[in-house]
């Protein structure tokens, strides 16, 4: 897909750090990898760097095969032709005979370690799909590399074989001696994979950070829904927040749009503190989804941080339910299907809901 | 399926089989090995190899090439290619071998320029047979495997280059083993459209035994004075067809 | 794919009724509709009957075109070729012409109240994916129908345009005056268009009533799972509910075998009430995913119903990520990313649950 | 592609396009309209017409019930009745047109019984022609629609039926004009086929003016003696062999 999109993306990732690029779909997460990998040209008249090396820019080329940056695709992209111990060290055989015997022997052992001896023979294209993936990443990682690039390396299987996946590539990063950036959709990547996110949006670095930062403040949309959070621009003073019903920063993820188009028109709410916000002035409130219950009837506990609203919009995650509350906040609550059908939560439908103070965060804008 | 469209389904199979299992059953198999023996069915059945042969070795050498092309490339012009190469499929052999003539024969521009070069003509030798092969074969070798370049892309080629691996490693080692399947299919249609080939072959290289008189064109000639032996050949020829087939 | 599956299902559903079969993949719910509307044949011996007609069985066969049981497939199949409106009549061809006048005033109306008035005369091939649904639905619909047969109608739509279409068909519903079986997979279709819901297990009708009722109470794992609750089998006295860490009911929902497998033995777990259960014996303990908290360190309320456990298996949901718990008790917990990322809830961690009593439902098994 | 293999990729090009620019090109133009109204090759042309007309038109009739039957049947012996009735398109057509002959000749089984009941001989005739067109273009017909209706499956025409359509009318309105776009190709090919088809009826049916002698036969014989006749002729051919490509 041929695709004009304007890229601003800086970030220095160290040796043994492990780099998440999130964003929606067509943010640039994969044009980033492929110019990085020498895959695609950068237009005229813009650089790519790695590290010391212009790759692209002023006039220099590195063709993708001299620059040591191996590449993981979406599909494994295993040679199915050749045995699995080939497609490992396919990477080592421009080096030398002695660099391709240390090869050989680090995919045996690998190989071993993931109860994969047996398949050393085997034709690639006879693997199971899970079995492709993890090893089109060992692949990788055993290629010569000063970096090495992973592209939703688990996108295309099943939750539980992903989660094999991923715990069997987790050992391999610990020991990895260069930089690793990893393009991703999926939070379960991140947490057991990188070290860092850099959330891109249209093309443009919008935060970064480790992953305990971001997933604690994420100060754009997409990262927050990223986390599974709900994120409001809001005005601190004291224990009070006045919080704006309207999503900070451009609409980009998908499912924001579609809650924006059937949302109504949102006032102004406050939200009372149990304890003092770290600074007066402008802030973001994060809110998770469990933060809020809703009631088929206004519950008794008292006034405060209770409202009555109308569901906006539901969607099914897995068994849960994802309610959209309209006016004052468009808050996302997820609950079990049971309780849906109990509160009759189908669009048009009034609940009140309730929101726990607590489990709000709150942090300088 | 409604009943009363059996009728024309069965017509249809009867029309299309009755010939080839009239022909296996009058065929006289006893004296099937004089037969095949004779000198006019054996010069013929060994010209008839070896042309194709030559075809479709000839025809993989220049098509696969083109087929890549085809297939992988986004030039523009392709499109023009395609059409152009693909004319030969349709176009009626008689008329393929007639515009051979007009361009290789001894008054026409290519023929004229090989004769004052080589001193030789083309029309009416073994080479005006292989020539006539190639020209209606390759566009099935060409047309096959330009739709498997087209199927595998280059997502397997684009894997191995950030891998390290140079463009010719890359295509020894990773796109030509892949298409081992598509170039052995596309090999034996063209195989099968080479040892077939009549109307080309009669019109540009004539019927000179032992020179040009491939099998079909022996069985054409054989149908007017030896029955028997153009039986025997014509079963030889469905055999070869089936084989191809299966 | 001609697979033989032993159906034994008895249901009554009357004029206006809509009934929901739900059930795991392969569970027979697709197997009963093609049964019913004449696709298939019900091997020799067995019997379908619909209504007081016997449509197989006893060597009476009624054909697919002669049943009036007009059904709409997971893939809209609208005719091509033929207009929109000649799709939506169709089925009237056969009923003489006042019928089918009437049949194509009816469709021009609920096009205008769709608004796709302006699609008439176009070519159904022409049509999105949404419209084609909700068309092929209304195309059922109006056909002279002693019932009506819907095959998962919305499976293959995006999650906002089948909230659209879901609405849309809501309405028709209600007036339908002929029985309506409608097979799915998802929740929100049972929401929104069905009152009652037949759960399938591998053939086998296991659970009929309200959707209230089954949403409720659950007495299945898959039933309990499309709800969206965990089901544990317990033995209550008083104020406390001695519960069995074991699933009831056959394995058969995907999900659940996968957890199963990454799931350690269970002991059995005490929970205290705050109220005492009706009565005193076997009962189901349905728990949901919200009942239970995770904390990082042991919570300082007190020791009733916390416990330590680890982490079995993560998955997301969407945003959210579903936590899957160790022994003693394998319960799924739905939190945000940003809570699963701060907690460490990688498989192997260990985290503290704590279990609100007021929210479970205890019944008698 | 690496630069060096553009040298094979442009000669396949120059072989299989050089003879048709060439036979274009020296075309006599100026004199087509007299040429084409000579009387060989303007009742060549006629009979070529409508004989392939004609035999495409009974493929249809025999070939679409029979595609159906293959596309959507699960009978057992399916796939030994595709691969026979394929085999005509990888014979070679000299073949086919003496599998013919041995069946239809006079002495032959078929033969002697029309011979017997109506009192006409085939072979050598304008039916011989029209036979031998139907046997070579006919497996192109039931090739493409049967891999249309397999494509197709029976999706709508299940739908079809529980909405009260009984069989003959969702025949009719649902499956035929799915089908248009497979049938109009395979038509097309059909036709193609039929019009250029030369080894079978120059085996089966000679080449006896204004009864047996198609354009492609009567090239065969120009280029003996009227060698611009038979170029506008050939010319003419390619003209009808592009439209039916584009």
């Amino acid at each position: 897909m041929p695709r004009s999109l304007r890229l601003d993306v800086d970030v220095e990732v160290g040796p043994g750090e492990r780099l998440a690029l999130v964003g929606s779909n067509g943010a640039g997460k994969t044009s980033v990898l492929r110019l990085l990998a020498g895959l695609d040209r950068a237009a005229p008249g813009s650089s790519v760097t790695s590290g010391r090396t212009v790759l692209v820019g002023d006039g220099v080329h590195v063709r993708a095969d001299e620059r040591r940056l191996p590449m993981t695709f979406a599909e494994p992209r295993l040679f199915p032709t050749m045995t699995v111990l080939d497609n490992l060290v396919f990477g080592a055989a421009r080096s030398g005979r002695s660099q391709a015997a240390t090869t050989r022997l680090r995919a045996l052992a690998a190989l071993d370690t993931l109860g994969l001896g047996h398949l050393v023979g085997r034709r690639a294209g006879e693997l199971s799909s899970g079995q492709s993936a993890v090893l089109a990443v060992l692949r990788t990682v055993l290629a010569p590399a000063v970096g090495v690039l992973l592209d939703e390396p688990f996108s295309s299987l099943d939750t539980e074989v992903a989660a094999d996946a991923r715990s069997a590539v987790h050992g391999w990063l610990d020991q990895l001696p260069v930089p690793l950036v990893l393009a991703t959709h999926s939070v379960l990547d991140v947490m057991a994979l990188a070290t860092h996110v850099a959330v891109l949006d249209d093309g443009v670095l919008v935060q970064h950070g480790t992953v305990d930062e971001v997933a604690r403040r994420p100060t754009s949309r997409f990262a927050a829904s990223f986390v599974g959070l709900d994120l409001f621009a809001g005005h601190s003073h004291g224990t009070e927040v006045l919080v704006d019903g309207t999503f900070p920063g451009p609409a980009s993820a998908r499912s924001d749009r579609a809650v924006a188009a059937t949302r109504p028109p949102a006032g102004p709410w406050t939200v009372r503190l149990s304890s003092s916000t770290p600074a007066d002035g402008p802030v973001w409130v994060a809110v998770a989804p469990r933060a809020t219950t809703l009631h088929a009837s206004r519950p008794a506990d008292g006034p405060r941080n209770i409202w009555e609203t109308t569901v906006a919009a539901v969607e099914q995650l897995g068994a849960a339910v994802r309610v959209t509350c309209a006016a004052p906040l468009p808050l996302r609550v997820d609950v079990a299907a049971a309780t849906a059908i109990r509160l009759g939560a189908r669009p048009g439908a009034t609940v009140w809901g309730q929101i726990d103070p607590s489990s709000l965060e709150v942090y300088p804008a | 399926m409604p009943a009363w469209l059996w009728l024309p389904a069965g017509t249809a199979v009867v029309v299309l089989v009755l010939p080839l299992v009239v022909l296996l059953a009058r065929t006289p198999w006893p004296d099937a090995i004089t037969l095949l023996s004779s000198s006019t069915v054996r010069d013929a059945f060994a010209l008839s190899l070896w042309t194709a042969t030559t075809a479709t070795a000839v025809s993989a050498l220049l098509g696969v090439p083109l087929a890549w092309w085809l297939g992988t490339g986004t030039s523009r012009g392709q499109g023009l290619v395609r059409l152009l190469v693909t004319i030969p499929l349709v176009l009626p052999p008689v008329v393929g071998g007639a515009a051979l003539l007009f361009t290789y024969g001894r008054g026409a521009p290519v023929g004229s320029l090989v004769w004052n070069l080589a001193g030789v003509t083309v029309p009416f030798t073994t080479a005006a047979v292989v020539i006539a092969q190639v020209f209606v074969a390759m566009p099935f070798l060409v047309v096959s495997l330009e739709g498997a370049f087209r199927a595998r892309g280059v997502l397997l080629e684009e894997a191995a280059l950030t891998l390290g691996g140079d463009p010719w490693t890359v295509f020894r080692r990773v796109t030509l083993p892949g298409l081992r399947p598509a170039l052995l299919g596309g090999i034996a249609l063209c195989w099968a459209r080479a040892v077939g080939e009549f109307g080309a072959t009669i019109t540009f290289a004539g019927s000179i035994r032992s020179v040009t008189q491939t099998l079909p064109v022996a069985i054409d000639e054989l149908l007017g004075h030896d029955l028997d032996a153009a039986m025997v050949a014509s079963s030889l020829m469905i055999g070869l067809a089936v084989v191809v087939l299966v």
